[in-house]
């Protein structure tokens, strides 16, 4: 009827139906949402706390029933606000947004910090069954913040799950990264999955880079339209919203001036990554 | 022979597709993805004296036939945009056209004129914001400052200016006649229609900013008539902005009377290529009709 | 109890929806049948002092999320109408509103009087009428001609006086406030969009008229903006109107700070039953919310 | 995606393919447009002749490759530029509007007059071979305005075409109703249907009425929406354009004070019919 299909993405309210606490700053909220619940691994929503802001997050799993999960960690006002809600308080729902992971079915190695392992999660659970192996590499400060590691262990053989903490409380002392040099030198993979904080992408990147194994990350920018329209998400060419967030490693070979390194601020300057 | 190419106030276009301001105008890169997608220029988001961070999100929600946004300007102001500008015009080959807004007559022509000395090959006056804060009215709406601002740039710059029109006034074929004797050398109308969206659930404007500007096929009807008025009142070329999502509406700009048009929200769903996908549309139109200038259907609608 | 029950400026409607003016306005007949689809009130098309045929046709052009019109007021003039006005006086169990439109205030005045007269339980201004025909512009643009006009309306009845506001002026707020300083017992917002079709094959306008407006859900948003708007700034009722389709697009104009509302352009698709679909929607809501009367909804999204 | 599907009525513009002379007063126009070949018997358009009018036009005939054809008697202004238009230029499309004509298989009677005969054509066309009996009543003021009854005396057996003529050209010397009265006397039918003149439809329910045969009439009021909403086709509480054309003789009793009598004038006042 109209050129435009946009409206599929009208922004919908919706009440939270469960909060579950993950870890002492992340919680993961359950909500329904038919849209939603058919995107693919790697996609994100636009989520709506009313009369505080709009921010987007990683899909971490979703139900036939139309159930949507998010983990979401409390970093600053959004996020808190957020946080204080209880079921049958009433959000609202924008999305899905963005392309996802390709699902690979051979040899898989998934390197995940912080948050950044929800939409690895999710892409695990789809392509666990099929892979011919899958190595999954998750690192965060400390045990306590080491997020889904049962759901992880579960669905890899205990063998192939690698916990690192920055403070040794669990697993390896070490950043995530660390243990992939070794691994990467030993073992052969088809395909290198990772999402969380830029820096450790950028050493996942140079690491597959190294050994030549095809990658795909999933970046993180300021995001407003979501839709493609507004410039704020850009890293080179390409919008994070639209193009991404998922990129291939030629993608971020492209954008290496960036890639790591800058971002731009709420007013479109290029600014440092922190 | 380019049946596509027009003159717009002395700048040379290869096809009539601008991109629209605000939309993707922020870099050098994304600029450069918007004419490889076949846009024949391109107008940068709109640039002020200083820095501005923009609203708090939600600044964009989608509604039926369009979307309201009140991103709030975020721009890194001229100083940091100047070499934007800069790389633009080394990257780019077409015309580059900067987008500028401001609060004072002064503003408008500091902005303005740095654009103008960085490269950029005419400048767009936005005149949607409030002069005075305090009533919110804007620079747009009233025909002694709007001439004021357009002759004050006028004067400081060789450069084509256009200035951006706003829907939202009584008289409009007015104010675009002052804009016109003011020395604006190309009108673009429309800017988005001031519109609001209210969520049932939580009794909440959407928005944080509460209003915003509608843009998309909703408004289409509301531009092609402004640019239909104008044309009978004013030579000065127009740039028809407002809707336009395929061939068909570009054309119907063109018979409206503009002699040329930007695109915005088809952007979001039909991406960069939109411009390359209008531009073939009107080139097989034009050639179905036996027309060989684009300029020939300028204003088409207005014979009797 | 009666949860959808409202006063509008002094009359009882059963629930908040209303027929807009210009649809289906002509009959007894027509109106009963409105009437039976739900509706808490019905607005009659504009009448005016002399019979006026409108213009030829099209009168009527789809456009996306919409329609254009330029019916040009055609209607048989107050004489003639006024039987009509006593038959559905008996026949109607609603409050009946006759619109009223004119080319001078003393037009207004006679037919407001002579509607009231016959039996309106109000009447509707229209003021989207060129007062100087030869200019264009029209009676609500301008602040002092609006003033006089209602004053004038108000010396020569009692019963409430709405009028109704256009959406095509710089300063909305401002009319509004002049139209309820003058006497305005509630304001109708808004009237049809200025808007226009362009056909790109034969190259011509549409509509006989050629230049038209646009109702329907292209305009919600922008309607639900002046609501707002005027909401901030009056405490006059106002009445919601423009593109309400179902409920949800209802409560969100009670939320902006509308009273009642008017639905037009939904009927063309949804029939007279709209109204009843939208009344019960409306009550789903409020026992939802536990909310006791809809009043309780009207302006929520303005607390902070 | 919006609540509206009026846009699937949008106004489109097409070229006429072929114009074909019914006789001296009554063209057949053919273009190709989708919507209108999917009509069904009754059922209108909206034909817009560019700069000049916008005018109501029964749908004559529909092919499955898009083709629709309406037959046109020139009456006035609008009617008669379409008349001098060619295969080539091009008119507007809306449509199509309104109801149609239930598709009964019993014994059917039709009664057509001038143009009226049209939708009962497309009518016959759909029914013809199911029917048990099907008879065709015609009229016209000449043989030369006599139309279509080739194309009816090849549906019908040739028995059961009866034409009329009030200068006794051809067929019968009388108006097309006065066969009626006798046939109705010593045939059944189960269904009348009938087009043409109102004074014509008035007669034709009235004989119905008394022989107690269920009928359906389409009418003509002026029509400028054409969606329902602008009121001026306006009879009793019926839209001709939504709720009709076509009538049954129930709802033709409910509007007995207008039926045959008066219909809207352009203001909207109620005149006597010509
Ligand atoms: C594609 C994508 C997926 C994400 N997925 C998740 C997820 O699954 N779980 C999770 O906890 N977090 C996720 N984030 C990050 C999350 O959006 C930010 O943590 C959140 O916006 C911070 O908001 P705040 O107001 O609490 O923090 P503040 O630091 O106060 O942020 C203020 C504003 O800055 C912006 N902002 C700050 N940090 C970010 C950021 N990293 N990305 C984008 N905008 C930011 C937001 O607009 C926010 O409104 C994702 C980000 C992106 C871009
Ligand atoms: C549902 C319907 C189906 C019709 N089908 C056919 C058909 O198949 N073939 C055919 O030849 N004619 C048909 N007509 C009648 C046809 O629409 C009129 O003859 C035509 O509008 C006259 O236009 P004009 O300008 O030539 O005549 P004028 O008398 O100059 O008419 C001027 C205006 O009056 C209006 N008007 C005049 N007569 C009528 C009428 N009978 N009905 C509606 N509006 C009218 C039109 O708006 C027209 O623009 C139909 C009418 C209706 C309502
Ligand atoms: C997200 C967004 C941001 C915009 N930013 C600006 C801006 O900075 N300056 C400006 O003059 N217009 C801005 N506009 C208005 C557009 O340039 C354009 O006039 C309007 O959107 C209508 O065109 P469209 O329907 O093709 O989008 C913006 C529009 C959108 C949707
Ligand atoms: C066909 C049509 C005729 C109209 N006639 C009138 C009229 O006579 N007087 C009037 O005040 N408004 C008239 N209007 C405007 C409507 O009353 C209403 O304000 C407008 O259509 C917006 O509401 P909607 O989107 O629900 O239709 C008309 C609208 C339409 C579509
Ligand atoms: S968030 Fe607007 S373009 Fe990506
Ligand atoms: S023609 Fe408008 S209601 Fe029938």
């Amino acid at each position: 009827m109209s050129d435009y299909h946009i409206a599929a993405n009208k922004l919908r309210t919706t009440p939270i139906l469960t909060v579950e606490t993950e870890s002492p700053t992340v919680k993961t909220f359950t909500f329904k949402d038919k849209e939603c619940s058919r995107a693919k691994p790697g996609q994100f929503l636009m989520l709506w706390i009313p009369g505080v802001d709009e921010i987007p997050l990683s899909i971490l799993s979703t139900q036939e029933d139309g159930r949507v999960s998010v983990a979401v960690k409390e970093v600053g006002e959004a996020t808190q606000a957020l946080h204080s809600m209880k079921a049958a308080e009433i959000i609202g729902i924008r999305g899905p947004f963005g392309n996802s992971f390709t699902e690979k079915h051979g040899r898989i190695l998934m390197v995940g910090g912080g948050t950044g392992i929800a939409p690895l999660l999710f892409l695990a659970k789809k392509v666990a069954s099929k892979t011919r192996k899958l190595v999954f590499v998750i690192g965060a400060k400390t045990r306590k913040e080491l997020l889904f590691i049962d759901k992880i262990e579960a669905l890899c053989s205990k063998s192939s799950v690698i916990a690192t903490t920055e403070d040794g409380s669990y697993g390896i002392r070490c950043l995530a990264t660390m243990p992939l040099e070794k691994m990467l030198d030993e073992e052969k993979f088809d395909m290198v999955y990772t999402c969380g904080p830029e820096h450790m992408l950028q050493k996942v990147f140079d690491l597959a880079e190294k050994h030549r194994i095809p990658l795909e990350a999933s970046l993180e920018r300021l995001m407003r339209c979501a839709i493609g329209l507004c410039g704020s998400c850009i890293i080179g060419r390409y919008r994070v919203c639209r193009d991404g967030p998922v990129f291939t490693a030629n993608q971020l070979r492209e954008v290496k001036g960036e890639f790591g390194i800058a971002k731009r601020d709420f007013n479109g300057r290029k600014i440092p990554l922190e | 022979m380019n049946r596509l190419g027009v003159n717009l106030a002395g700048l040379n276009l290869s096809n009539p597709t601008m991109l629209a301001s605000g939309i993707l105008g922020y870099s050098v890169e994304t600029l450069e993805s918007i004419v490889e997608g076949g846009a024949g220029a391109v107008v940068t988001k709109s640039i002020g004296l200083e820095p501005r961070d923009g609203y708090a999100n939600p600044t964009v929600v989608q509604v039926s036939c369009g979307l309201i946004n009140a991103i709030g300007l975020p721009n890194p102001g001229i100083e940091e945009f100047t070499s934007e500008i800069r790389a633009a015009k080394t990257a780019l080959n077409v015309p580059l056209i900067v987008s500028v807004y401001g609060f004072s007559e002064e503003e408008y022509a500091t902005v303005s004129k740095k654009a103008a000395d960085a490269g950029a090959d005419a400048v767009e006056l936005n005149v949607s914001c409030p002069h005075v804060k305090e009533t919110g009215s804007e620079i747009g709406q009233s025909l002694e400052i709007l001439s004021k601002v357009v002759r004050k740039v006028k004067e400081v710059m060789e450069k084509p200016v256009f200035v951006k029109l706003s829907h939202n006034v009584t008289n409009l074929t007015d104010i675009a006649e002052v804009a016109a004797k003011s020395g604006a050398d190309a009108l673009t109308v429309i800017n988005t229609v001031k519109a609001m969206a209210i969520d049932a659930e939580t009794a909440m404007p959407i928005l944080s900013n509460k209003r915003g500007g509608l843009s998309g096929p909703a408004i289409k009807p509301i531009a092609i008539r402004s640019v239909y008025d104008i044309y009978e009142r004013v030579k000065t070329p127009i740039i028809g902005c407002g809707g336009i999502a395929n061939w068909r509406d570009a054309v119907e700009f063109l018979l409206a009377g503009a002699s040329a048009i930007q695109i915005g929200t088809a952007i979001a769903l039909r991406g960069p290529n939109v411009f390359s996908a209008i531009t073939r549309g009107m080139e097989t139109y034009l050639k179905r009709k036996g027309v060989k200038s684009v300029k020939e259907i300028v204003g088409l609608s207005h014979r009797r």
